[in-house]
């Protein structure tokens, strides 16, 4: 019987290994697996690269995966927030690396990664500072920069219910990164707020099958806050 | 014309600027109903107050909301559903959610009908800066390449000049660029101006002023549009 | 009020110009839009391109479309059925070009298109007879091609339930290409099997969101004949 | 060795060949519960009868279902649940849909632990020739290409002869290729052979068979596996 479902925050984070690019879910606080990143703190892995849309609030989260000194590199779109304290500090201080991307063109390396398109062309950021470096090129008369594909190690999910086959929905506008990082990385780990029996799950409505799901673990957290 | 610093908005004669809500209320005039829109975080987003909910603008949020509503009561409020700016929204009736990677591609593809974006410059070629002005701090993006490239018909909602009396529409953007070439119409608090092959067009001006008024404050050559 | 359900054929087929291409949804006979084909017959339009996975069966549908000449070239990638008559004829006549493309190409070629991405290259293909005059690429010592997007002037869509902004669900495996075909035309019209309420659609189920949807007809034609 | 025509089958001294039916069942020995399979229409497609249901093995038809079942009994028929062979199946518990660019993505991008196929030949370098053998009837790739150069595993099952004796494992496939160097084992009515760097090795032949007398109606040198 395949059963995704670990019982223990060490079952699911086992093996991530030093040196992994951690993908990690979440538009600010929202979707964002905040009891993985405890467990991937707990865990120890260092010298990861985070791809993860923001950088962080206040000292929870992934800001404090950043304080503890174990994120070598963060790929983001918007590092600024009403509360980046620990990022801009760490930032400041050089003791970070910083990849800034356009926040479709990051959506679309992760899909690609997991759609095995290893590089597309694409419109965005044409002209301006965040094509420098990159391959520039006119299809049917219009200039397009060339984007790579960009895969994970480790993806860390939020989700609203699972089933043991790993199958997943989301709530409402904690979608997000959630899918399509699910789809990008090696090894996805999901939280998930509910853990429903295999087939309650509206086969038209599954937003992550499971296929792309490695290990859940139930965490129901409750009500997130937005910061 | 060789300086950037202008005259302050405040000096000029015998007119009212309008207030930032009065740009929105202005520009929300110009929304037919049946357009999707997507509106940038911050000013723009106080256009949707101003489309009255009988006319059926349908509002995208980049974070993968479809229909976007107002809002919400304080004991009405979904803390999964959030806006772009981090703010508790609704789903009106009919809306949708899709992941990121969706999102994207439905604004990188041009399906937006319109986007509203805030700006530090707009160049008269249709540049638009609205992403980075200063080093200090470290950048951030988020969308606004993405959707600065990929919406056919893009508006900026914007004061006419800084704090300082520099104007903020320009020859040339001396601020990093967001896309080039891209802006169709500007919507300032002293008037709403066309982004022409021939550089700015003014379509209207707020009661009082002048076009020699305007230019005064303006660095970028105009003209009137042609009727 | 957004309404895009129209009341008769003539006004879904309304504006199909000669030379189109046009995008027919279906894997075989299930989610193909037989009442939309007919309509596009009715309407007259010639000379043009159809996309679609396979080449039609007996004289019913996308056969009876390709009998009265109207199509220029086809592409497809399995224009083989167990009574393609109508197509082999006109082929081995030289009536009709066709383009044969893998399944999982043609599809990310119209995800594209829909999506901003004017091109991708892609493993699928390399070495083989369909990848010659296609440019390869080795990326991170993998040999790929780079593909086109693929877009639709027109998208003839079979859905199960539609409301009156065009959102839309299917059923079951008569999903296949009937999403990503309406991402990728400037016109999508779909033939629904039930219109429903505003509202009445789970926002979390919504297959195609409205946004991609330009019309509706509703066709509440029972139940398929696999073929 | 240097002719293409060999000793049919028939000549074999005191062996079985397997039927059709035996190879599937063979090979569905080889797949452990958890694997994400999709089966080639035609031949392969049988190897889901001789998985037991007790051991859960998630089948992928490429028109997106995942989580295939048998064929329905006929009253419970649901016609719009075709597979990709275009015969009416089931939806296990579990299972969900997906449109048929997601159902590629997953495909190219190496989410599936298995596929198996149908071949006309096989190179002992590991190309596979399956689609087009003359250019009597119109060319007809289906999703071939995508599953052979997108799953890791890739498994055939096939005779190891034509019917007028010609050995379908080959030094180099003289018909169009599908994809190269991709095919990692062969299940035959003679034997199941690895594709290794060194060519042809024979796991194992069915009773009775000798080596020199497989290789008798092979065209590819064969070694037995190094145990």
């Amino acid at each position: 019987m395949i059963n995704k479902i670990v019982q223990n925050m060490a079952e699911a984070m086992a093996g991530i290994r030093d040196g992994s690019v951690v993908l990690i879910g979440g538009f600010g606080s929202i979707g964002q697996p905040n009891a993985l990143i405890d467990g991937l703190i707990e865990q120890g892995a260092k010298d990861l690269t985070v791809v993860a849309n923001n950088a962080g609030v206040g000292h929870v989260g992934l800001a404090r995966l950043l304080e503890t000194g174990r994120v070598r590199k963060i790929v983001c779109s918007f590092p600024r927030t009403a509360d980046p304290v620990v990022f801009e500090k760490l930032w400041r201080a050089g003791r970070i690396e910083l990849e800034v991307v356009p926040q479709g063109t990051m959506a679309e390396r992760m899909r690609a990664a997991g759609a095995g398109i290893p590089a597309f062309y694409t419109p965005t950021a044409v002209g301006t500072a965040l094509a420098e470096g990159k391959e520039e090129r006119e299809i049917r008369g219009r200039k397009y920069i060339l984007e790579d594909a960009l895969a994970g190690d480790v993806a860390l999910i939020e989700a609203w219910e699972a089933d043991r086959w790993g199958n997943l929905t989301y709530k409402s506008s904690a979608r997000n990164f959630n899918p399509v990082m699910a789809t990008a990385a090696k090894t996805t780990i999901v939280q998930a707020q509910h853990i429903v029996e295999l087939g309650a799950l509206d086969p038209e409505k599954v937003a992550t099958p499971g296929i792309f799901v490695s290990r859940v673990l139930h965490v129901p957290y409750g009500e997130p806050t937005v910061t | 014309m060789n300086t950037m610093v202008k005259d302050s908005v405040e000096t000029l004669p015998a007119c009212q600027p309008l207030t930032r809500r009065q740009i929105a209320e202005r520009l929300a005039r110009d929304i037919p109903e049946g357009w999707y829109v997507n509106l940038g975080i911050g000013a723009p987003l106080q256009v949707a107050d101003y489309v009255p909910p009988e006319r059926e603008v349908i509002f995208q949020s980049e974070n993968g909301i479809l229909g976007m509503g107002p809002a919400p009561a304080p004991h009405e409020i979904n803390r999964w559903l959030i806006n772009a700016g981090k703010q508790y929204v609704t789903l009106r009736t009919g809306g949708s959610y899709m992941h990121h990677a969706d999102s994207f591609a439905l604004i990188r593809g041009g399906h937006l009908d319109l986007c509203v974006l805030g700006a530090f410059q707009v160049a008269e070629n249709g540049d638009i800066a609205n992403w980075a002005t200063t080093t200090d701090s470290a950048p951030a993006v988020g969308g606004a390449m993405d959707l600065a490239a990929g919406t056919p018909r893009l508006w900026v909602l914007m004061e006419h000049t800084t704090k300082t009396g520099e104007s903020r529409l320009v020859r040339r953007c001396s601020y990093p660029l967001t896309a080039i070439g891209v802006v169709k119409r500007v919507y300032t608090n002293l008037a709403v101006l066309d982004v022409t092959p021939d550089g700015f067009a003014v379509r209207e001006m707020v009661p009082g002023l002048t076009l020699a008024a305007l230019q005064e404050v303006t660095d970028a050559p105009l003209r009137l549009t042609a009727t």
